[in-house]
C-alpha cells in the first residue's frame, strides 16, 4: 500500500498543490456527505423513502478525494458509495434528498431512487443498478477526448472490489488499456460485496490486481486518508491525460453498515467495523485539519454551518412535491431539440 | 397441509429436492452465509454445506455458465439471480448456449435459473422488470411463473426435474404477502397446464405470476356489478396452455390478457394474436389487453402505480369488453 | 441517380455523414484495415483515420458500451456488430444503459448500432438470426430495418442523426442481392413511415427488411390468380407505423404479417394483435402470419429453407385468406 | 516461453511418460487433422460445404498436444481452430465431413455446420459462435467434478487471443480461481483475431498474461512443438486434479490461413507466413520421430494409411443423406427419457 509520507499538514498540502481553504472544502464535503446519509436512514424510518435506501458511510474521504483531484471538464461515473463525488462536484443536497423521497426536484425527477443520480452540467453520469455497467461508458467518454484530441480531459469510472469480476469491468478496462485512454479507474475496495467476502470474489491479493492481467498500473491506497487518496489520484490523472494509459487506484476501506437498509451485516466480524472506526476518513480529516491550524471553534462553525445547511436543503426537498403521474410515461424518447438542450 | 408464504414454498421445494438428488446445486450471489437477498435459502448452506450452495462472484455470465456445464455433467443446477433484472447480464450465455445446445448437439440441459421479479414496491427501474416476455420468445427455454405457494413448491421442483432450462419467475411481490395450504413432501405441478383460478362465464381474463391476484381482484368487484369473469392462471407462458385459453373464450367469447411485462412487444401480445387468429370466429369483442406501459419502471411511487397494471384498470376494461 | 447495391448504399450513407459532421466515428471488430466483414466500411480508415474507425478488441460490450458514452459526450457513435447474432453479448447494457438512460435522466443517447442479420445462406445457428423483435420490445430503441438500398442510405443518415439509440438492421442477404437507384448527397428517411412497396386491393402484406422482397414475389405470383396483394415495407417497427396499417387493412379488410424472427415472441404477432383488437371490425378473416418456425436456425440448406419463410408460404397463406 | 530441453527424442518422450506408439499417434491425429481441413477446403470449391469454411491450419500440433494429454474422464471444450481435438479424441472424420457438408451423419445431424461439433460420448462439448461462451461451461463443469469430490477429473476450456477481452472469459476464469476447480485453460496465440492483430486485443506481452489478474499462473509455450505443449498441459493438469487451481497454457503459433475462406489474410506480413511455415507442427513432429527412430518407410505408411483412410472417410460422409426437412423444427425441447439417454 502506498504510504503517506510523514509530513506536516501544511507540507503535506503544499506538497498536493492545495491550499487551507481546499482542505475545508474536502472537509466539509464529507460531513455533507455523511449528512445527507445520516438524514437518508431518518427519512426512510420515516417512511419517507420508498424502496430500500444504502449509503456509502466510511467511504466519504475517498470519494471526496477521488473528486477533488478531478477537473470540472473531466466526466465521472460513479457508483453506489460514491454520494461524495456528487456532494463535491455540487449537486445540491436538496435535489438528493429529493431524490431519495421521489420527488420532482431529484435529478430523475422521481424516476429512480438513492444515489441513482447525475448532472451532465456537473459532468457526472447517473449510474444504472447493473455493476459496473457504467465503467465501459466512462472508457467512451475518454474516447471521445481522445478522438478530439481534447488535451486536458480525463474519465473517471468507480467499480466495486466486488463488481469487479463481472465482464463490463473486463472488457472496458481491457479497451481503455489497448487504447491508452484517458481514464483512471477508481476501485472502492470496502472489502464485501453485499455479503460476500473478497475472497470469494478475487483470487489476488487485492482486487486491483487485475490492472495486471491489463498491463496496467495499480494502487492501493487506505481509503480513510484522503490526502492520500488525492494524492494518487492526481497521478494516475496527470499519467492519463499525457497518454501514459490508464490506472486502477484501490482506495481500502470498510463498508460500515449493512449493504443496505434490511442488511445488519452480521457477517462482518465485529472488531473489524470497531478497528475500521477507529480509522473515520471524517475524524482522520479532522485531525488533520486542526493539526494543520484549523481550530476547534472554527471546526464547530464548518460543522454547525453544514448542519443548518442540510436542514434548509431537506425543508427545500420537502416542499418539493411529487411527480405529476400523467408524465409518468412521457420522455421515452428524446425528441432531436434536446439534443441541443438536454433536461441535466 | 401446512400453511406457508409463497417464499415458503419455495424455499420448500428447493429444499425437499436437494434432499431428495444430490445433484442438486445451487449457486448465485449472496445465496450461502447470508441466504440470498429475500431469504429464499436461509439456512441452506449450513444443511448442504458450502459445495451445495455457492456463493459466486458477481458474476451473472460465469453463474448461468456454470450451470449450463454442469448440467453437461449430470448435475440439477440451480442458480440465483440476486433480481430478475440482473439476468440481463447472462442473456447471451442463456439464449446463445443453454437454449440451443439441445437442438443442436442433443445434450440436454437441465438447469434453473430463480429470478425474483416484479414490481409494485419502488424498486425502480432496475429491480422491478418482468422480464417474461423475452426469454418466452426464445425457443429451448422454459418460462415459468407460479402464482400461488402451492404452484410454487410443485413447479419448484417440477423445474429441478426438467431436462431443458427453465426460468423460475418468482415475483417479489408475492413472496410474504400470500399465503395458502402447501402439500408436504414431494410433488410436482406439470408445465403447460393452466390453472381456472376463478370459474366464470362472461369473459376470460389470462393472467400469470402476481396478475393473477390483480384478476381475481378485478373479478371479485366485477360480480358485485353482475360481471361473471373466468380468471385462468397460465402458470407457464413457455410452454403456453393455448388449449385452456381456447376453451375458456370459447365459452366467455370475451377475452382479456392481463400481464405485467411492458405493453409492445410482451408476451401478452402472442396471446392476443393466437387468440384472434384462432378464435376469430368465437370473439365478440376485441380481445383486450392491460400490461405495463412501455417504458422504465419508475421509482417514485405516483409514477409506478400509473405504469404498472391496476385493478381498477382491469375493471374497467373488463366492463367496456362487456358493454361491447 | 446512381445504381446501387444495398451494401453501397450503407456504405455511402455512413461515407457522406462522416464527412458532414466530424462528430460521427464508427467501432466494432475489424472494420478499419479489413474494412469489416462484409465490406461495408471498405476504405474508411484511409479517408478518415484511426480514431474515426477504430478497429476494438473483440468486446461487444466494451463496444456499445463505449458508444453510449461517446454520445453522451456529444458524439455520433456507430458501432458495427460483426453479425447481428453477437449483439446478445452487448444486450445488458444496450436495454440497460444506453435503452433507459434518457427516460432516467433526461441526458439523450444518440447512437447507432449496425447489424447485419438475417439468414437464407446456411450461416447457422449463430449467424443468422432476426433480432428485431427482441429490441422492439424494449422502450427507447429505436429498431429500423431497410428493404431497398435508397432506404438503406437515407435511414443511415436518420439513425446516426437521431438522439436516440437506434439498432440498424442491415439484411445480409440483400447486402450484394439488391440494387436500386440512389440519390446523391444527404438525404434522410424518417422513422415511423412505411412505405407502400405495392399498391393492392385484396389484401395486405406487413413485412419489412428481407421479407419485404419475399412478399413482392407473393403478389407477383399472386396477382396472376387475381389476388390484388397490398405489400408496406414498414421500414421501422419502432417506432411502429400503426396508421398505415390500418389505412391498408381497412382497404383491404385482410391482413398477413411476414416477419423473419420466430414466430412465438417475434414482432410480428404484436402487429397482429393490434390489428385485431383495433381493427376487429374491419377485418374480414382472421389476420395470418408467416414467419420462422420456433426453432434456431439450421445449417443444411434442406433444414433451413423448411424453417425460414419461404415465397410460397406466403402465397399459401395468402390463397387461404382471399379464400376465407 | 518455456523451452523445450534439449533431449534426444527417446529421452524426451520418457520423459514426458509417453512410448513411440503414442508419439506416432498424435503425429497420425496432426496428419487426419490436417487432411480433414484440406480436403474440406476442396469441398467448399467443389459447392459441397455450404456457407463459410475455415480450419486451424498451424494449430494441429498445440491441438492434438492438449488434447493427449487429458484422460477420457475429462470434458473438453475446444474451439474453431481446434479440430484435432476431435480427432485425437476419436471423433471419426467421416462424421466431421458429414457435418460440414450438412448430412445427417454429422454431430449435429446438419443442424449446425463446420467445426461447431461435440459428442458427449467423448467428452467433448459443442461450441457455439459466440466466443469464448464455451469456456465458463468448462468451469461448470470442473465445478461438478469438485462438488462430486471426482479426484482424477479435469476439465479443459479454449480460448483465442482475441477472445480472451469477452466478459465470459473473465467471469469463467476468475469464478474457476477463486474456487481453485480442476480446470486448464488453453490459449491458442496464433496472433490474429480475424484482422486484428494482439497489440489491438489485450496490453501485455502474452495475452495469457491475463492470468495474472486472477492470481494464477500462465505458461508460454511453442504451439508448433507438440512435444513442449504435451508437457506444459499435463503439469497443469496434473495441478489442477491436486487442488492447486487453474493454469493457462498459451501456445503460440500462427494462423496459417485467412480467417476463413473468403478471407486471403493481406493484413498478415508474407515474411510471417514463411517464417512460421518453417515451423510447421507436423513437419516438426515429423523430425522428431524420424531422428527419434521411425523410418522414412514408415513415415510414409503412416502418411498413406492417413490419405487412405480419409478417402473411405469421405465416401462415407458422401453417402450420409441430407436430414429430412420435416424434422427441421423437431428436438428443441428435450423430454425426459433423453436426459437418461441422450443423443450424443
Ligand atoms: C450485475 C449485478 N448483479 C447483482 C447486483 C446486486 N448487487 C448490488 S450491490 C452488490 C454488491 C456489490 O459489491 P461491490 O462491487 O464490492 O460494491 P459495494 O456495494 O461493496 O460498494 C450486489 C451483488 C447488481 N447491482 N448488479
Ligand atoms: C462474441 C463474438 N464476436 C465476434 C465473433 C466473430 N469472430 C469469429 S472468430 C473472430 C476472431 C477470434 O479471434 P481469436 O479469439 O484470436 O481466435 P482465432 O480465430 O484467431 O483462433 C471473430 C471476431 C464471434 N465469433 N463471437
Ligand atoms: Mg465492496
Ligand atoms: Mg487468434
Amino acid at each position: 500500500m502506498a504510504t503517506t509520507a510523514e509530513a506536516t499538514p501544511k507540507a503535506r498540502l503544499r506538497e498536493l498543490g492545495l491550499d487551507r481553504e481546499d482542505a475545508i472544502a474536502m472537509y466539509r464535503n464529507m460531513l455533507i456527505t455523511r449528512g445527507i446519509e445520516e438524514r437518508g436512514h431518518i427519512l426512510f424510518r420515516q417512511g419517507k423513502i420508498p424502496g430500500s435506501f444504502y449509503t456509502g458511510r466510511g467511504n466519504e474521504g475517498a470519494a471526496v478525494a477521488v473528486a477533488s483531484a478531478t477537473k470540472p471538464q473531466d466526466h465521472l461515473c460513479p457508483l453506489q458509495r460514491d454520494m461524495g463525488v456528487h456532494v463535491t462536484r455540487g449537486l445540491e443536497p436538496w435535489r438528493i434528498f429529493a431524490q431519495y423521497m421521489g420527488r420532482v426536484g431529484g435529478p430523475t425527477r422521481g424516476r429512480d431512487g438513492n444515489v441513482h443520480i447525475g448532472d451532465m452540467k456537473l459532468n457526472i453520469v447517473g449510474m444504472v443498478s447493473h455493476l459496473p455497467a457504467m465503467l465501459p461508458v466512462a472508457v467512451g467518454l475518454a474516447l471521445s477526448y481522445r478522438i478530439r484530441n481534447e488535451a486536458d480531459r480525463c474519465a473517471f469510472a468507480w467499480s466495486g472490489d466486488g463488481a469487479s469480476a463481472r465482464g463490463d469491468f473486463h472488457e472496458g478496462v481491457n479497451l481503455a488499456a489497448v487504447r491508452k485512454l484517458p481514464v483512471v479507474f477508481i476501485m472502492d475496495n470496502n472489502q464485501w460485496a453485499y455479503s460476500t467476502p473478497g475472497n470469494l470474489g478475487y483470487n489476488t491479493e487485492h482486487p486491483s490486481d487485475r490492472a495486471k492481467g491489463y498491463g496496467i498500473e495499480n494502487v492501493v491506497v487506505d481509503g480513510t486518508d484522503a490526502m492520500a487518496v488525492y494524492e494518487a489520484v492526481k497521478a494516475a490523472r496527470d499519467k492519463a491525460v499525457e497518454g501514459g494509459g490508464p490506472t486502477v487506484i484501490e482506495a481500502v476501506t470498510l463498508r460500515m453498515e449493512g449493504h443496505a437498509v434490511h442488511d445488519d451485516a452480521f457477517y462482518v466480524p465485529k472488531e473489524d467495523f470497531e478497528t475500521w472506526a477507529k480509522k473515520d476518513p471524517i475524524e482522520k480529516m479532522r485531525a488533520f485539519l486542526l493539526e494543520g491550524g484549523v481550530s476547534e471553534d472554527e471546526d464547530e462553525e464548518i460543522r454547525g454551518g453544514v448542519k443548518r445547511f442540510l436542514v434548509e436543503q431537506l425543508e427545500k426537498a420537502e416542499a418539493s412535491p411529487e411527480p405529476d403521474p400523467s408524465t409518468a410515461t412521457t420522455g421515452v424518447y428524446a425528441s432531436p431539440e434536446e439534443l441541443d438542450n438536454p433536461h441535466h | 397441509m401446512a400453511q406457508m408464504t409463497y417464499l415458503q414454498a419455495i424455499s420448500d421445494g428447493l429444499r425437499e429436492e436437494m434432499r431428495r438428488d444430490e445433484n442438486v446445486f445451487l449457486i448465485g450471489e449472496d445465496i450461502g452465509n447470508f441466504g440470498g437477498a429475500f431469504k429464499v435459502t436461509q439456512g441452506f448452506q449450513k444443511e448442504f454445506g458450502e459445495w451445495r450452495v455457492i456463493d459466486s462472484p458477481l458474476s451473472e455470465t460465469a453463474i448461468v455458465g456454470a450451470c449450463t456445464g454442469a448440467a453437461l455433467a449430470g448435475m440439477r443446477p440451480v442458480a440465483e439471480m440476486q433480481f430478475a433484472d440482473f439476468v440481463s447480464c447472462a442473456w447471451d450465455h442463456l439464449t446463445t448456449v443453454s437454449a440451443k445446445q439441445y437442438y443442436r448437439m442433443g445434450t440436454p440441459i437441465p438447469m434453473t435459473v430463480r429470478l425474483p421479479c416484479g414490481g409494485g414496491f419502488s424498486g425502480g427501474p432496475f429491480h422491478s422488470q418482468m422480464y417474461d416476455g423475452y426469454f418466452a420468445h426464445v425457443p429451448g427455454l422454459k418460462v415459468v411463473l407460479p402464482a400461488t405457494p402451492e404452484d410454487a413448491k410443485g413447479m419448484m421442483i417440477e423445474a429441478i426435474r426438467d431436462p431443458n432450462p427453465v426460468l423460475f419467475f418468482e415475483h417479489k411481490h408475492l413472496y410474504r404477502r400470500i399465503k395458502g395450504e402447501v402439500p408436504e413432501g414431494l410433488y410436482t405441478v406439470p408445465f403447460g397446464k393452466a390453472r381456472i383460478a376463478r370459474e366464470g362465464a362472461d369473459v376470460t381474463i389470462i393472467a400469470w405470476s402476481a396478475m393473477v391476484h390483480v384478476a381475481m381482484e378485478a373479478a371479485e368487484q366485477l360480480a358485485s356489478e353482475g360481471i361473471d369473469a373466468e380468471v385462468l392462471d397460465m402458470r407457464t407462458i413457455s410452454p403456453l396452455d393455448f388449449e385452456a385459453i381456447a376453451t375458456s373464450v370459447t365459452k366467455t367469447s370475451k377475452a382479456l390478457v392481463l400481464y405485467e411485462d411492458t405493453r409492445t412487444g410482451g408476451f401478452g401480445g402472442e396471446i392476443s394474436a393466437r387468440i384472434a387468429e384462432e378464435l376469430f370466429e368465437t370473439l365478440d369483442a376485441p380481445v383486450r389487453r392491460v400490461a405495463t406501459a412501455d417504458c422504465p419502471i419508475p421509482f417514485a411511487p405516483v409514477l409506478e402505480r400509473e405504469v404498472l397494471p391496476q385493478t381498477a384498470d382491469v375493471v374497467e376494461a373488463i366492463r367496456e369488453l362487456s358493454a361491447y
